[in-house]
């Protein structure tokens, strides 16, 4: 599925909040990693690690303290004219959370949906607008009977399916998933996570899926990065990530997720991470390095060095 | 905290330096002259009496001596009493004005407080709709109307209080009862709506899961949680007071700032109204600085956090 | 195995603007001395509920107990007057919460708020009750106690004040503790962290636990005894293993093979269609019934009973009725049901 | 007065088994702005400085000029300019004896522009010799010399005054706390306290003021002075004021018993009280007018349109239904029960009487028509300035609805603005009509005819009219001392104004009411300058 | 199990269309169209907007409703009390000019006057028609109310959505702004205004403008702030919505609500505030009349004749609680945490 061809580059991203008051928040601290056309990214890590940061970050909504967002070749955090920024718009878009709070209460679904369209022109008449709106729908499993009706008629699922029938409507090549089933049902997580992979292969989106549910992350991602107070220590392929972590925060990351089999969790045991281990000094040049072919850590030269050896 | 304080301080003086310039470029256009029986005189003998006021300079000059004249914090002297310091007059009328409001606040927020979490607790029944009722005709009856009852037929036909004066805690009770109607009505509304909030929330349930009786629950929990945003109000509620106990203190005769500072505005006499603003502004900023504080105290989340934002 | 506690017939609805919800539609379950019953479902499907009923926290002006009796040790506690009630709660029974950052009261220093239950319920003076509540503190695991006790509720971290809470629910040694998705809100090292706190202490005080969540995951580690509820109903219960390895609800079925293992590749998840019932107009028959892709007629006209699959296992599906035809779970589910059998096999 | 105190404890005692208890209760509407008898301008102040000072006379229950301080009558001098006085042994509080330097002193301190005293250059200029060039030569910031003034003290107890020319009424002009003594020592000891607190003050009336606390205090107290001349008389022990300006209150605390004696009640009270005896009623001096202003309005200068307004509002329905206070309609200038005729002991108003174009509507509607015709318009837009009290607004909403009946045509915009500004805009003359009233400061009809004068400093109307100018020029010199001709002269100037020119249109006349316990005995007021008297008052 | 036996044919599948349980049975309903509806449960706030309807309707067609005008003097007909036609045969009710001395004694003033006429609630010391003055002074004030209430929306909706969107250092400078116009006391800014301006409708309503925006400002910019960073306003960012187009199409229609409320309790205060201006004597200009100068007036009469201020007191309160318990309840309606 995935391709060789970089969609986007991250270099060294960075994304402070508050800067220079007492309260400055490292939301993001120098992260870089690439994704591929048509993968899937998964990206992981505790609550508050910033990993919505990353995605807006990417998707423009915070302009970058420091850094590249690379997209098709462009910065995208370059100065843009008015013209290309509605491009880049197109291209890529995001899913979110929460999916009562992401669509407006005071807007009907056919409108929501549309917004992307208007803005865009992507349609030239009602009737086309309203030919697209209700095709989308289909795509995401509604029907046209719910189109003149408000967010608050659907449930948790329905609405989540429609905030990403609105990210299609534009005809993205990239949307950003941020956690978009942690506010969902198990029994209609499946669907949405089911819509997401499908609406992949058959339009060849590339996800950026963030979530910490790890499992879910590891069905849906090829690759899957963790990331740590603001920096992401560990990229892999999805099995290999579960398999060999490398990084101590990975390992207890995933020890620390119970899964639905009686059995394995009566084994499981859990490790901790104390993040002293590493017992970094100074002139430690602490990197994201590849241990393996296409498995990075963030490590320093010694770990780099161990970890290498290790795993073999 | 101390940074927060300084801070504080320096908005209050910049408030204060802009009230009183207002103030004083407002005495320049209002019409009339500070001299009561200016009918009676000669254009000559005015001419003498602007000039002794210093009326006669120009307005920056006049600008530049008051201003001078506030930092070393003489507020001039008054036209209508003869060689009365301003500060004099503030501080003889404060007392009386002082005590009063601090009584209804007292009063009002108190009965108004117990009567909001009653209501609350009883939402939707008839204790509910009374308080309300209550409440509604407290903010909806002028203070004057229920000054001039409460006088006529607490005062007059019951002869349970004297009907005017400032002379002892008898004295007081009429007009604090009239004054208290709006905090009172005020604090019921605003302690109702937010115990009703409260008592939804998480941890009155954990409390209730903890066994804890209503009583304990309605005043040990809720009710401190819901006076925070109450504080918000109470502010500006003490200043409504003061200008709610000008028309108290013209009904029951009480020998107060609200009194005098309507009457130095009905006289034009310069000196009082700008004192008596200023003084106001300053006692509302403090007041609002209280009011913050408070919510320090009321509210631990804010106190640590080293002031509100 | 003595019971401690015991639903019978559950009936609760809410007056609400749009109506008469019946939010609890007949719920029957029992709780043993020192088990976990894990409550398991969607959102909405009333196991918060059914748990505050328990504890009689359901809001007095809209709810409404229309049947049913809920008896602790004996005794009916939707009968038990106000004053009774209180002398329950927080000794007896006691409850946790889904959200630390709200479950605590904002104003009220750490220790106030744990020596509360312990001065009224155990009659232990003040000073008596603090070194209590210290201990434990450092029971659920909190550094620096004394230090600790004079601080409020927002200078701990998420997973403290959590911690704080269940010293809270443990601090009388309650004989049931019931705890509503305790962990939901927190991070999954923090979870696991609490989960295995909340072992330990049961092990230590003997406490039964109903422990609801939906998170199968968290059901597997701590559950002895898992319910899964369906539109105000208990659809089956039964042993975890059972429920997990040997589900016989085609809900359960839904619920188990809609999340991936570890191990689930690229197959597509079973996804169970529509939206739950509405429970302002329940359906005749069974609830699950529009949602069920082996419904039969009869589901669309009776409520399914509750049929036996073993002395421990029941499950309240037609299809379990021996007149109706077999059924292939999805092969998830069969999945587990081979992995049922090699469990049984190796003990 | 030291002992004074102890003394009153004694009576007190003595006084519940024999007669009544010597002390009342009394309201007053603002507290005390000054007790400095140079610097004072309100009623207040003037009431209380007249109870516990005197001057050299002062009035009597009748209104009559009685003697105070002076010994018997004065000299004159026969062209009637030089005064000389002879002073009593009385005392101020502090023991030292009053002499005519005291005299001497307070004038020259009322007229000394230094001080700006609101009052002495009023009361002075044009009286006193040599008082306006004092006043003009420092308005002109010129050099000037306190000692021209026309007050001399002869010796201890002979004082003289030289008047600019004969004043029939100085004897009870002399009633006036502006010429009251003050003792130049105590003054200057005292400095910039003098007059702030009861304890600043020097008394030598009947009467001291204890527990005043200053300008801002609302209570305060007479005590019986028993170090004055004429204690004997003095039978109140002790009057205690309060501040209550609601009139209703008043009422209230009169009521409960709380006060022996309201202030003067607002008219919406006074109906309350119909024929109930402890309503005390009499008829004030003040007349309240329409002036109409000739200077902005080109309507206004047309006599037939202001005689049209004149004549066309019903005054008698707005005394009787309206104030319903026992005030009077006014077809004149001059009040009613003002001032008598020395000679005749007529009053004034015997002469012209009550019906100076009295209200009537057909002649006001020809009056109308004649001054639209003049006009070449039908037409007249009018503005009304007026205070900003209810009552002011209650007359001027009937005011403008009486005038808008009765002249089709007219059109009036009512403005209602603070006192103040009212009078500023009177100083700028911008207004049409306007609702103002006069009282009097001493006991004659000039008083109120002065304000008429052509360019006369309270004209402010633009009236004028050279017989008119004439008749008072004359009262004022050449007819100074006859009164019975100055009177005519003054009557005859009052039709000219009203009947011929309407240059104003009167309304009515005051009434004062206020309620007065059964238990008080000879309660007194007066008609100008200090209100009330308590020298003759006692409890029954 | 006692039941009886299920049909066999009971066990065959049934014809289950997932689709169909998507469907949504309630009929659809926008926010307003389902806040109408909780409103519309709150019998209290549908009575109160009835009364204000009427109060309304009466405020304008009231004054026509008598031969007299409201300005219109009879000085031999002031003072009497309310009698109506038909009611003042019924004795307990107070429409038949009797009036009480303070003595006790009853007398008719209608017949003491020798007066004919029907004055339904009575006269006023100038021998106006109440009713028609009540009707008028109602007008007023609902006039001021609303005209302040109008206001103070503009402003305080504008300026507090400014500062919260744009946010920043302007949010900073214009928060300082409100912070100290909120350190100067109301009613000072209020009596300077009005004795600085010429006094009347116009002066009060701008008085009362100056300082009243600011409560309506810092609601807004607090609301805005939320809605600001709400994902919905985020995800029309991201599909490049400018940020015109977020305010008039995400955040305004979103702060309605609060707006509406907001004004529902400004209404009263203005009422109040005017009456209160009245008392201290800077109110409105004769002979118009708002409801507080009718109870000014009545009050000082109230011992006399209480039904001049009695009943102007009544209108007033009964618009006070009926605003304010359509306050309470659009608040309930329209406040998205009551929604279920
Ligand atoms: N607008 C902002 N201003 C200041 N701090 C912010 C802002 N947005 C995020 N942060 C801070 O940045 C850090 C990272 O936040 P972020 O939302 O990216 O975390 P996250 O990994 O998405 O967490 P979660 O799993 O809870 O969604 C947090 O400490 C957060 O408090
Ligand atoms: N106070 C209430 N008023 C009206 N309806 C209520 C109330 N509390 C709960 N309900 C209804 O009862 C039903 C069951 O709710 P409950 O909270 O038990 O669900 P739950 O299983 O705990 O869901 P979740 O997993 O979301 O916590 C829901 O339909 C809910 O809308
Ligand atoms: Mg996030
Ligand atoms: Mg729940």
């Amino acid at each position: 599925m995935a391709s060789n061809e970089k969609l986007l580059e991250i270099k060294n991203l960075k994304q402070y909040f508050n800067i220079g008051k007492p309260n400055e928040v490292k939301a993001v601290d120098g992260i870089s990693f690439d994704i591929f056309k048509g993968e899937t990214l998964g990206l992981v890590g505790e609550s508050g690690c910033g990993k919505s940061t990353t995605g807006r970050t990417i998707i423009r909504l915070y302009d970058a303290t420091d850094g590249e967002v690379i997209f098709n070749g462009v910065d995208v955090h370059g100065k843009k004219k008015k013209q290309e920024l509605k491009e880049f718009n197109r291209k890529m878009q995001m899913i979110f959370q929460d999916p009562q709070a992401s669509l407006n209460p005071r807007m009907k679904v056919s409108d929501i949906i549309a917004e992307g369209i208007d803005i865009h022109g992507l349609a030239k008449t009602k009737e086309e607008r309203m030919n697209r709106v209700v095709e989308l729908l289909e795509t995401v499993g509604l029907n046209k009977e719910h189109a003149n009706r408000y967010p608050h008629e659907f449930s948790g699922g329905q609405r989540q399916r429609i905030g990403i029938a609105r990210a299609l409507a534009v005809e993205p090549e990239f949307i950003i998933a941020d956690e978009p089933i942690s506010a969902l049902d198990v029994s209609i997580q499946a669907q949405v996570v089911n819509l997401m992979k499908k609406l992949q292969k058959e339009k060849g989106l590339t996800y950026l899926f963030i979530a910490h549910d790890l499992s879910m992350v590891k069905y849906i991602s090829d690759r899957i990065g963790v990331m740590y107070f603001g920096k992401l220590v560990e990229l892999a392929p999805a099995d290999e990530l579960y398999n060999n972590p490398i990084h101590p925060y990975t390992q207890s990351l995933l020890s620390a997720i119970p899964l639905p089999d009686p059995n394995y969790e009566r084994n499981r045991k859990r490790k901790s991470y104390n993040p002293k281990v590493h017992n970094y000094s100074e002139g430690d040049n602490v990197q994201f390095r590849e241990i393996k072919p296409g498995h990075f850590v963030q490590c320093s030269e010694k770990e780099y060095e161990q970890y290498k050896a290790q795993y073999k | 905290m101390a940074k927060y304080l300084t801070q504080r301080f320096v908005y209050m003086v910049i408030t204060l330096f802009l009230i009183a310039s207002l103030t004083f470029f407002l005495m320049k256009i209002i019409p009339g002259t500070p001299f009561s029986n200016a009918s009676k005189l000669s254009e000559a003998q005015l001419s003498i009496m602007i000039d002794k006021y210093g009326l006669d300079e120009p307005v920056p000059v006049q600008y530049a001596n008051y201003l001078l004249n506030l930092l070393k914090g003489d507020l001039g002297v008054s036209f209508q009493f003869n060689n009365v310091g301003v500060t004099d007059i503030i501080v003889n009328s404060m007392g009386p004005s002082a005590t009063l409001g601090a009584l209804a606040i007292l009063f009002g927020t108190f009965f108004g407080i117990i009567l909001g979490v009653i209501s609350a607790l009883k939402q939707n029944t008839w204790v509910d709709y009374s308080s309300t009722f209550i409440a509604v005709l407290g903010k909806s009856i002028p203070s004057f109307v229920f000054a001039g009852l409460l006088q006529y037929y607490v005062g007059v036909k019951l002869g349970w209080f004297p009907v005017a004066f400032w002379r002892g805690p008898e004295y007081m009770v009429l007009p604090t009862i009239a004054l208290a109607m709006f905090p009172l009505a005020t604090a019921s509304r605003f302690v109702r709506t937010e115990m009703i909030e409260v008592m939804e929330s998480d941890y009155i349930t954990l409390a209730k899961a903890k066994g804890a009786s209503w009583f304990e629950i309605a005043f040990k929990h809720a009710l401190r949680n819901a006076l925070i945003p109450v504080v918000t109000v109470l502010g500006p509620l003490v200043v409504s007071l003061m200008t709610g106990s000008l028309v108290i203190e013209k009904i029951f005769g009480i020998p107060g700032i609200g009194e005098q500072f309507v009457k130095s505005i009905t006289i034009n006499d310069y000196p009082v109204i700008m004192g008596t603003t200023l003084l106001f502004a300053a006692l509302f900023v403090v007041v609002i600085l209280i009011v913050d504080l408070l919510y320090g105290v009321i509210d631990p989340r804010i106190r640590l956090a080293g002031g509100k934002k | 195995m003595t019971k401690i506690l015991e639903v019978n017939d559950l009936h609760i609805s809410f007056h609400t603007f749009s109506g008469e919800v019946q939010a609890i539609r007949g719920v029957n379950f029992d709780l043993n001395k020192g088990e976990t019953l894990a409550i398991v479902g969607e959102s909405g499907s009333g196991k918060s509920v059914t748990s505050k009923a328990i504890m009689r926290l359901l809001p007095e002006s809209n709810s409404d107990i229309k049947n049913g009796e809920i008896l602790f040790e004996g005794k009916d506690l939707t009968k038990l007057s106000d004053k009774n009630m209180q002398k329950v709660r927080g000794k007896d029974i006691s409850m946790i919460f889904q959200d630390p950052m709200t479950s605590l009261n904002p104003t009220m220093t750490v220790g106030k708020q744990i020596i509360e239950p312990i001065v009224k319920h155990q009659k232990l003076s003040k000073a008596a009750a603090k070194k209590r509540a210290i201990e434990i503190l450092e029971l659920v695991g909190i550094a620096n106690p004394e230090e600790r006790f004079k601080q409020y509720p927002h200078q701990f971290s998420g997973g403290m004040r959590q911690r704080v809470v269940i010293a809270i629910a443990l601090a009388c040694n309650p004989k049931v503790l019931i705890a509503d998705e305790p962990t939901t809100a927190l991070d999954v090292t923090i979870q696991a962290q609490i989960l295995e706190l909340m072992k330990d202490l049961q092990k230590k005080i003997d406490t039964s636990i109903i422990f609801i969540t939906h998170d199968l995951g968290v059901v597997a580690n701590v559950a002895d005894r898992v319910a899964v509820m369906y539109g105000g109903k208990i659809v089956e219960i039964g042993t975890v293993d059972e429920v997990f390895y040997n589900p016989q609800h085609p809900y359960t079925w839904g619920l188990i093979s809609s999340m991936p293992t570890l191990d689930t590749e690229d197959e597509e998840l079973y996804a169970i269609p529509g939206t739950p019932p509405n429970l302002l107009h329940p359906p005749k028959g069974d609830a699950f019934a529009p949602r069920n892709e082996y419904a039969m007629k009869i589901d669309l006209e009776e409520q399914p009973p509750m049929f036996k699959v073993s002395d421990t296992h029941y499950a309240a599906t037609w299809l379990l009725h021996p007149d109706a035809p077999k059924v292939e779970p999805p092969p998830a589910v069969q999945r587990r049901q081979r992995q049922f059998l090699d469990i049984k096999e190796g003990k | 007065a030291c002992g004074g105190g102890d003394d009153a404890g004694k009576d007190k005692e003595g006084a519940d088994k024999t007669a009544a208890v010597q002390e009342l209760k009394m309201l007053e509407s603002t507290a005390i702005p000054s007790m400095d008898s140079v610097m004072a301008q309100d009623t207040v102040s003037f009431t209380t400085l007249n109870n516990v000072n005197e001057g050299l006379y002062r009035l009597d229950p009748n209104q009559e000029v009685v003697e105070g301080v002076a010994d018997g009558e004065p000299t004159i001098s026969e062209d009637g300019t030089v005064y000389t006085f002879k002073l009593k042994d009385a005392k101020w509080s502090n023991g030292e004896p009053v002499t005519a330097n005291d005299f001497v002193y307070a004038w020259q301190r009322a007229i000394d522009p230094e001080n700006a005293s609101p009052y002495g250059p009023y009361m002075m200029d044009g009286k006193i010799k040599g008082a306006a060039e004092i006043t003009a030569a420092a308005a002109e910031k010129k050099e000037y010399d306190l000692n021209t003034l026309g007050v001399k003290a002869v010796d201890d107890k002979t004082l003289e005054v030289t008047l600019e020319r004969p004043i029939p009424y100085f004897k009870s002009l002399m009633a006036f706390p502006t010429f009251y003594p003050q003792n130049q020592k105590f003054v200057e000891e005292q400095g910039e306290n003098f007059g702030l607190k009861a304890e600043n003050v020097l008394y030598n009336g009947p009467f001291v003021l204890t527990e005043w606390d200053g300008s801002t205090d609302e209570e305060w107290v007479y005590a019986k002075n028993t170090e004055y001349w004429d204690a004997d008389t003095v039978k109140l022990e002790k009057l205690t004021w309060n501040v209550l300006k609601e009139s209703q209150a008043a009422a209230n605390a009169f009521e409960t018993g709380e006060v022996d004696i309201t202030g003067k009640l607002s008219s919406d009270v006074v109906p309350q009280y119909t024929g109930d005896e402890r309503l005390l009623n009499w008829l004030e001096p003040t007349i309240f007018w329409l002036k109409m202003n000739q200077k902005n309005n080109p309507a206004l200068k047309n006599v037939n349109i202001r005689k049209a307004i004149a004549q066309a509002i019903n005054k008698q329905d707005f005394v009787d239904g309206v104030l319903a206070n026992g005030s009077i309609v006014a077809n004149y200038a001059v009040p009613n029960e003002f001032v008598k005729n020395e000679e005749t002991g007529e009053d004034f108003r015997a002469i012209n009487g009550n019906e100076l174009l009295p209200y009537n509507v057909d002649e006001a509607k020809k009056a109308w028509e004649a001054g639209l015709a003049e006009l070449g318009t039908d037409t007249v837009e009018v503005r009304y300035l007026g205070d900003d009290t209810e009552s002011a607004k209650k007359a001027a909403e009937y005011v403008k609805n009486q005038l808008e009946t009765n002249l089709p045509g007219i059109k009036v915009t009512v403005e209602s603005v603070p006192f103040s500004v009212r009078l500023d805009r009177e100083n700028a003359q911008d207004y049409d009509l306007q609702m103002a009233g006069w009282g009097p400061d001493y006991l004659d009809p000039m008083t109120f005819s002065d304000l008429w004068l052509t360019g006369g400093g309270n004209n402010k109307m633009d009236y004028s009219n050279e017989k008119y100018d004439q008749l008072v020029k004359e009262a004022q010199t050449t007819l100074a001392q006859s009164p019975v001709e100055r009177y005519e002269a003054l009557a005859e100037a009052e039709r000219i104004l009203i009947e011929e020119d309407a240059a104003i249109a009167p309304l009515y006349q005051r009434s004062s009411n206020l309620l007065v316990s059964e238990k008080v005995e000879n309660f007194t007021y007066h008609l100008v300058g200090p209100e009330y008297s308590f020298k003759w008052t006692s409890v029954k | 199990m006692s039941q009886e036996k299920i049909a066999k044919e009971m066990f065959l599948p049934a014809e289950v269309d997932a689709t169909k349980s998507e469907e949504i049975s309630k009929p659809s309903l926008n926010y307003w169209q389902d806040a109408w509806l909780r409103v519309k449960k709150n019998k209290g706030a549908i009575v109160s907007m009835v009364i204000l309807v009427l109060l309304t309707i009466m405020a304008l067609v009231g004054p026509l409703l008598t031969n007299y005008g409201i300005d219109q003097q009879n000085i031999k007909h002031n003072n009497l009390p309310p009698r109506i036609p038909v009611l003042e045969k019924v004795s307990w009710l107070p429409f038949d000019g009797d009036l009480t001395r303070k003595n006790g004694d009853v007398y008719n003033a209608y017949e003491m006057k020798n007066v004919d006429n029907y004055y339904w609630l009575g006269t006023d010391s100038l021998g106006r028609d109440i009713f028609t003055r009540l009707w008028k002074g109602t007008q007023v004030s609902l006039y001021i109310a609303f005209l302040a209430a109008a206001i103070d929306m503009v402003i305080g909706v504008l300026y507090g959505a400014i500062s919260g969107f744009v946010g920043g250092k302007t949010d900073n400078f214009m928060q300082r702004i409100t912070e100290i116009l909120v350190g100067i006391p109301n009613l000072i800014v209020v009596i300077l205004m009005i004795i600085v301006m010429d006094p009347g409708i116009l002066s009060i309503t701008i008085a009362l403008t100056i300082t009243g925006w600011v409560g309506m400002a810092r609601v807004i910019r607090a609301q805005v702030l939320k809605l600001k960073s709400q994902e919905y306003v985020l995800a029309a960012r991201t599909l490049g919505l400018s940020n015109g187009k977020i305010i008039s199409k995400h955040l305004v229609p979103n702060l309605a609500g609060v707006i509406i409320i907001n004004t529902m309790f400004t209404i009263p205060n203005a009422i109040f505030f005017e009456a209160f201006l009245s008392f201290i004597g800077l109110g409105l200009q004769p002979p118009l009349a708002s409801l507080g100068t009718l109870i000014d007036d009545g009050f000082k009469v109230l011992q006399l004749y209480p039904y001049q201020m009695i009943i102007p007191a009544i209108v007033i309160s009964l618009i006070m609680i009926c605003f304010n318990m359509v306050a309470d309840g659009l608040r309930d309606a329209l406040d998205p945490k009551m929604r279920d």
